[in-house]
């Protein structure tokens, strides 16, 4: 009897050995932490979305499997947790052995997964197309795995400010707003260097809280310097009501800039009229006129079809982090097809040498300040200006090879 | 004649300690009666009980004629019982004014509360020179009479009176036992509490001698004025030396 | 032994206690008799240390004590119980007691092996021995109170403060403790009693202070103060007809 | 079996376990005997506080602060892991005292408040000094300081065990009588020559080592701290969560709390984890009818079946006061 | 120029909004001495409330401010029957847990039904200002003192002059006395609890048009009113309001004159927490309801 349960135990050990090793084979895995509950529940679902949205794609046009593998993604939620994220990197990496890691958002979550992901030898090759903080781009460092597909923060006072010095001119007056929390801090070094660079004097650099309920004591202040240019560096939160206030408040700055929030419909939705004459930078918006890639046109369609496509199955304009969300899947199932293969060398390789047109603009990896791989940081400025029906565009600004209008003052 | 009042078999605790062990007594319309025993002996539990503000584990509460033992605090105030507490327990925080309008909180209370007002403040001329003073702030004697007031206020037909003379001087006790005894003309039954034995059996027409959560005795007030009992049950056990009448009598 | 000298205590202007002096000379068996309201625990809380006095002074073994938190007074040896017993009600009765064995002026030097042996006595000595092990709170009223009792035995004071011990004991248990507290005091321990059972204070003790509306009405040996007219009237009542007649 | 044999096994199960999993277990049995870990230590020193009658709502400040020391310690000064870890725990247990000593006098939800607001207060700190902390964009620790997995693991593994065994210790010494005395009746407590203030410190200094010890470990195995994090009032919640659900002032309580805690959040994130909010919600809305239905815990409930079981009449438990 | 005046506008219109946001809790803990960690989620429902009225059925929120003030009490009412009256005796870390369980349960509830997407209510009138003298007035903070100052006056009334309100207090000052004054006392529990969340629910609707909306806005508001509750003393209205002044001129000063002051200003309340707790430890006034 003992001796039975023995072999019996033993067997099905054996069997459920194999049925890994085999499911191992034939499975291509990709670990895709994302915060769908907690605080940045907004970004994980719509990094879940694009990845979805890929993958449903990818189905249609190439059949179920890539390379003969079948496609299986780990969605996990993080719960905003960072704790829970250091956990599921763990799991990712070592339990589940997934190939490829795409996410997470948020960038305290995302900092957070760097360390776990590092200090293991043999990691996967990971995707972030969310992320923008300069720490996480100093932590990281020179990692041969590491692939960024999202446009790092100090790209955004780059453009910005390169937009500025063509549309504006020299010699103005800046008023810089940035918070205390984690979107502020990233930013305000780079923006501060940029603007000085640009020869712009800062005549007001104030601190807000997030979260605040009342940003009154900071515009005050700012009022009373006369500042040309307000240069804006606060997450979706607290822009929707500082945006709100700063109109209320009758400033008479000639130029509202700000970083990513301007293209968010989540956004412009919440400030409503007060989203006239501000200014935004980002690696996507809808309207971009970028085309379909030649070699793969219906897994990179022209940003305009790829939008409709979009459109039709979620019912609502998609955000960028969900092109990137979307853009990134598709290189790594790109990979793995073009490879056959799942080991890291392998699609590293063929991850630098790809060079593809996606909906989110050239997906080519090249060097950054301290990384070695990051694409799709082309950044755009556009302009919220109001059309003639009462309805707002975001009008591109520059750079001027893509620019479809012109920045204008603001007239309140 | 039923009784207004009547306890059957009561038995009742706090946690897991039995405080009233098979008490049962009664009270008739018109009566005054008074519950008489040491420290402990129950009968601050038996007004908590009659009042609402303790369920009994066992036995039946008789409310004319009605087991009310179910019924809520709150709504024993509308049938009419109403208890100034041990304590005085009054709305510090609140006026003078304010207590007895709460006191009259009750539906059928809220329409003869002007009436109830001239009343009370006709009883206790001190309460309308004080209407605006905050409770918490008046002296024990005054407290002890807007207690009773307060309880007035809801039109009882039953009253209770926990310990009316509790800290009090001697000159408020007369003012409060004056007021207990013009109440009493009045025709409402009133079940009171008193350590002060002999006051007590001066105004009562009968008594009860709790004594550990039991009836060690019950009678007419001159029959429980002269019953070794009721020194018994009041000082713990029977004295020898020092019988009460004889320190009296000394 | 304890020494208190024109000792008084408002409360919002209310005078609780108002300039009480006397002495309890070491092994006196002292009474505290008075009405409800008379101030009678206000005076212990002072001794004690839970509230500080508005003047005056309180001496102990010759040293002030007030103004010094109750913990230190309970170091100095100083033990009370409360009228409204205060029982750590999730613990057994025997843990309740050990916490008075181990934190007295000699608890820190005790394991718990010898404060639990410790315990036998106090617990003997109210009857409680076969309640050891029930949690406080399941006790009875008089249950509670012999708890409070042997709990502070159990800090071996050199001078007991008793509130009300006897309140809500049947005959035989008073019976038992009056014995007990005989005992205890024949073993040299001061007492202070507060009680209301007068029989007890006359089987007892040696001196009888009389409290009446926070001031002293009348002190002496137990048989003159029964039978002072003035006392039996402040604490049993008088009779009403005097004031109807009035 | 009785309940004082029941939770020495429970102990020396429980201290075989986690001490052994670092060495044998699995990547995802060595994860998840991590974070139970973590959170046995959290709420046995949460629950160290309670039974001492001291409610804190801001076990959180002891975590974040410990984790801060750890990457200040290790990142400035270059302290080895061992040594950040001490330098923790005596942060924490300084902190603890120190905050026994301002809130000398309060008990009850006040205390618990001025907790909440130490745990706050030190958050805006962490956050209005970015030179020192990183500000909100959070701080990496220095990976040459990273000692090695096994390190770590082991290190939370004897932490756990550790705290355990101080809060048996305890359970089995005078404090405990103290703590028990203080928690039902400060008052009565003092007439005994109990000094509260004494045993707050002392209590509030082993509490805060220990959520601090676990603060910095957990900055060691994340490797990156903001305040958010740090200072995150859901460290105060689960850390009250274990003890409430396993059994509050117990010894066992915390530890069968902490791992259904771990449990459950695990079961209801990888179960319902792709659908969005839904997991919390669930964690939420079990919170909520354990505290309904089980308000002594698991180990409440489980010691009333047991009653119920065994034939024997034993007295029925005490209402709570 | 002279900030002085700004100083004083903006400091006095923060104060009435914190006032509206703290007196729920007040309320709530003076009667039923339970801290409702869920307090801050009905500032959101009713912000959500306000919101989707205005987005969906075009109604301003000062128009649906009456109905999500009576939703609000129903809920409120809804919430303490089916679970706070289980707890109202058991102790208070389980009124907490369970408090919070149920915040974390209404804002997943929220995630749910509306997503995690900030929002805010735009209206015409929640970007208008005007100047007076050198102060300026942004209208929106004018009108949520307003609606603020009503409320509150109402509620003030409310305890003071009417039965019910009178009702509430004396079960707020003794809960016995009050049952032998005829009281229901668990119908008055309900009632506050329900009168609570109602205010909570105003809140929501007074910042839906100034503030972000997101299910997780209620937490951090629900601390900051702790502050202000503990502040001025728990249970106490008056001390409330006072609470709420002290915090909202502090915070203004601060972020007016101190370097960086808008990132120490949340500070603040903490450490008024906690000094004042030391000093008085039972806040600026007393310890029941008052008005």
């Amino acid at each position: 009897m003992r001796k039975a349960l023995c072999l019996g135990t033993s067997g099905l050990l054996i069997a459920a050995a194999l049925s890994f090793a085999a499911e191992a084979q034939e499975t291509f895995k990709i670990g895709a932490p994302v915060s769908i509950s907690g605080r940045y529940v907004a970004y994980g679902v719509q990094g879940k979305n694009g990845i979805e949205m890929a993958v449903d794609v990818w189905k249609k046009v190439r059949g179920d499997k890539v390379a003969g593998r079948t496609i299986e993604v780990l969605f996990r939620d993080t719960q905003s947790n960072n704790a829970i994220t250091v956990s599921l990197m763990n799991n990712f990496i070592l339990t589940d052995k997934v190939n490829v890691i795409i996410g997470p958002d948020g960038s305290n979550v995302a900092a957070a997964a760097v360390p776990p992901w590092k200090k293991i030898e043999d990691r996967p090759i990971w995707l972030l197309p969310g992320g923008s903080s300069d720490v996480i781009e100093k932590e990281v460092g020179p990692d041969p795995y590491f692939f960024h597909t999202y446009a790092w923060s100090y790209y955004y006072h780059e453009s910005n400010l390169k937009a500025l010095k063509a549309l504006v001119g020299p010699n103005k007056k800046v008023a810089l707003i940035y918070s205390d929390g984690a979107y502020g801090r990233a930013h305000i070094d780079d923006a501060r260097h940029y603007i000085k660079e640009a020869g712009y004097e800062i005549v007001s650099d104030e601190l807000v809280r997030e979260g605040s309920a009342d940003f009154n004591p900071t515009l005050a202040k700012i009022r009373a310097r006369r500042p040309d240019i307000l240069y804006v560096l606060v997450q979706t939160n607290d822009a929707i009501q500082l945006t709100k206030q700063i109109q209320a408040s009758r400033l008479n700055v000639p130029y509202l800039i700000g970083t990513a929030q301007a293209q968010l419909p989540e956004w412009q939705n919440a400030v409503g009229e007060s989203q006239s004459c501000w200014t935004g930078v980002t690696t996507w918006v809808p309207g971009l006129s970028y085309p379909a890639d030649k070699n793969e046109p219906k897994l990179f369609p022209s940003a305009a079809d790829w939008e409709k496509a979009w459109m039709e199955k979620f019912k609502a304009v998609p955000e960028f982090l969900e092109v990137g969300y979307y853009a990134s899947t598709i290189l790594t199932l790109l990979a793995v097809e073009a490879t056959k293969s799942t080991d890291r060398e392998v699609l590293k390789k063929w991850l630098e040498e790809q060079h593809y047109q996606t909906p989110l603009g050239d997906s080519k990896f090249i060097k950054s300040r301290v990384a070695l791989h990051q694409t799709f940081g082309e950044m755009v400025v556009f302009q919220r200006q109001k059309k003639a029906d009462g309805t707002f565009e975001g009008v591109l600004i520059y750079p001027e090879q893509i620019a479809t209008g012109k920045l204008k003052p603001c007239t309140y | 004649m039923t009784p207004i009042l009547e306890l059957i078999n009561i038995r009742v605790g706090y946690g897991q300690s039995v405080v009233l062990q098979d008490v049962s007594l009664n009270l008739r319309e018109g009566e005054i009666v008074c519950l008489l025993g040491a420290n402990g002996a129950g009968k601050t539990t038996t007004t908590r009980v009659v009042s609402g503000l303790l369920a009994p584990w066992a036995g039946e509460i008789r409310y004319a004629g009605e087991n009310i033992a179910t019924v809520p605090a709150h709504k024993r105030v509308e049938l009419g019982i109403c208890l100034s507490p041990e304590g005085r327990q009054v709305f510090p925080n609140f006026s003078v004014y304010e207590n007895l309008l709460l006191g009259s909180f009750s539906k059928k209370a809220r329409l003869r509360r002007t009436e109830m007002f001239d009343e009370v403040y006709g009883l206790f001329p001190r309460l309308a020179e004080r209407r605006k003073q905050k409770a918490g702030l008046m002296s024990g004697g005054e407290q002890q009479m807007l207690a009773i007031g307060r309880a007035l206020m809801g039109c009882p037909k039953l009253l209770m009176l926990d310990e009316p003379s509790l800290g009090l001087g001697p000159k408020i006790i007369i003012d409060v036992y004056e007021a207990v005894a013009s109440i009493a003309k009045r025709g409402l039954s009133i079940l009171f509490v008193e350590q002060n034995v002999q006051a007590a059996l001066m105004i009562a027409h009968r008594g009860y001698v709790l004594a550990n959560g039991h009836i060690a005795a019950e009678g007419t007030s001159a029959e429980l004025r002269s019953s070794p009992l009721v020194q018994e049950a009041f000082l713990g056990k029977k004295p020898s030396r020092q019988d009460l009448s004889e320190v009296h009598r000394a | 032994m304890l020494k208190i000298t024109n000792l008084s205590k408002s409360f919002a202007g209310l005078r609780a206690i108002s300039d009480l002096s006397f002495d309890v000379p070491a092994g006196q068996f002292f009474g505290i008799i008075g009405a409800n309201g008379a101030g009678k625990t206000t005076l212990l809380n002072l001794i004690t240390g839970y509230m500080p006095p508005s003047s005056g002074t309180i001496e102990f073994e010759g040293k002030a004590i007030h103004g010094l938190p109750p913990y230190k007074i309970a170091h100095l040896g100083i033990g009370r119980t409360f009228q409204i017993t205060q029982p750590f009600a999730e613990m057994s009765v025997l843990d309740n007691v050990m916490t008075g064995a181990l934190f007295s002026q000699n608890g820190g030097r005790r394991s718990i092996a010898e404060a639990r042996t410790m315990c036998d006595e106090p617990l003997r000595i109210v009857g409680l021995t076969e309640q050891a092990s029930l949690p406080a709170g399941a006790l009875t009223l008089g249950g509670k109170k012999k708890l409070e009792l042997a709990r502070v035995l159990a800090t071996e004071p050199k001078l007991l403060l008793l509130d009300e011990v006897m309140g809500g004991l049947t005959h035989d248990e008073i019976e038992d403790l009056i014995a007990a507290l005989k005992r205890i005091h024949a073993s040299g321990t001061t007492v202070v009693m507060i009680e209301h059972l007068v029989h007890v204070i006359l089987d007892l003790c040696e001196h009888v202070f009389v409290l009446n509306f926070g001031r002293e009405l009348f002190r002496g040996s137990p048989n003159d103060v029964v039978s002072h007219p003035e006392v039996i009237e402040a604490y049993l009542g008088k009779p009403l007809e005097a004031r109807e007649g009035a | 079996m009785n309940t004082r044999t029941f939770g020495l096994l429970l102990g020396a199960v429980v201290l075989i376990v986690i001490l052994s999993i670092p060495v044998f277990g699995s990547p995802s049995a060595v994860d998840i005997t991590f974070r139970t870990c973590s959170l046995i230590a959290l709420a046995v020193s949460w629950n160290l506080m309670a039974s001492a009658g001291l409610i804190s709502l801001g076990h959180s400040a002891f975590f974040g602060l410990g984790g801060y020391v750890v990457i200040l310690s290790a990142n400035l000064l270059g302290m080895p892991f061992w040594i950040s870890l001490i330098a923790s725990l005596a942060a924490g247990a300084l902190f603890g005292s120190g905050l026994a000593l301002i809130t000398g006098r309060l008990r009850g939800i006040y205390f618990a408040i001025t907790t909440l607001a130490a745990s706050e207060g030190l958050r805006v700190i962490a956050v209005m000094l970015p030179a020192l902390t990183g500000g909100a964009k959070g701080a990496f620790l220095d990976a040459k300081y990273y000692p090695g997995t096994f390190t770590v693991n082991m290190g939370m593994s004897l932490a756990a065990a550790v705290t355990c065994l101080i809060a048996w210790r305890m359970s089995q010494s005078r404090i405990h009588y103290a703590f028990r005395a203080m928690r039902a009746n400060e008052g009565a407590a003092q007439m005994l020559g109990i000094y509260p203030l004494k045993f707050r410190c002392a209590i509030m200094a082993v509490s805060g080592a220990v959520a601090s010890l676990v603060g910095g470990i957990e900055a060691f195995h994340g490797g990156y701290l903001d305040p958010a994090i740090a200072f995150d009032l859901h460290i105060t919640i689960t850390s009250q969560i274990a003890p409430i659900l396993g059994g509050i002032y117990t010894l066992s309580g915390p530890i069968i709390g902490a791992v259904a805690t771990v449990f459950i959040g695990d079961a209801t994130r990888l179960s319902l984890g792709h659908i969005e909010g839904v997991s919390l919600l669930v964690f939420g809305l079990i919170l909520v009818f354990s505290i309904l239905y089980l308000p002594q815990g698991i180990r409440g409930g489980l010691s009333d079946l047991w009653r119920r079981r065994s034939a024997t009449a034993e007295p029925t438990k005490m209402a709570k006061p | 120029m002279d900030l002085l005046p700004q100083v004083f506008s903006d400091a006095l219109l923060l104060a009435g909004l914190y006032t509206l946001m703290a007196v729920g809790l007040s309320l709530g803990f003076g009667v039923l001495r339970i801290i409702n960690f869920a307090q801050g989620e009905m500032i959101m429902l009713g912000a959500y409330g306000a919101f989707w009225g205005l987005t969906l059925l075009g109604v301003d929120p000062i128009i649906s401010l009456p109905v999500l003030v009576v939703a609000g009490f129903a809920l409120g009412w809804l919430i303490f029957r089916g679970f706070v009256a289980k707890v109202l005796d058991a102790p208070h870390i389980n009124q907490i847990l369970l408090t919070f369980g149920l915040a974390l349960a209404i804002q997943h509830i929220a995630i749910i039904l509306w997503s995690g997407n900030a929002r805010s209510a735009t209206t015409a009138y929640a970007t208008e200002s005007a100047f007076v003298g050198d102060v300026l007035v942004v209208y929106s903070r004018l009108i949520a003192f307003a609606i603020a100052t009503i409320m509150v006056v109402a509620l003030i009334a409310w305890l003071r002059w009417s039965e019910t309100g009178r009702a509430t207090r004396a079960v707020a000052e003794n809960r016995a006395a009050a049952a032998l004054m005829g009281i229901d006392v668990d119908r008055i529990y309900a009632m506050s609890f329900g009168v609570s969340c109602a205010l909570s629910v105003a809140t929501g609707v007074v910042v839906s048009f100034i503030l972000t909306i997101t299910p997780f806005m209620g937490f951090p508001m629900l601390i900051k009113s702790i502050a202000i509750v503990i502040l001025g003393g728990l249970g106490s209205i008056a001390g409330t309001v006072i609470g709420a002044f002290v915090l909202a001129f502090s915070e203004t000063f601060v972020s007016y004159y101190v370097p960086d002051g808008a990132g120490w200003a949340e500070g603040i309340a903490f450490l008024l927490i906690i000094g004042i707790l030391i000093l008085r430890p039972r806040g600026i006034l007393g310890q029941t309801v008052e008005t």
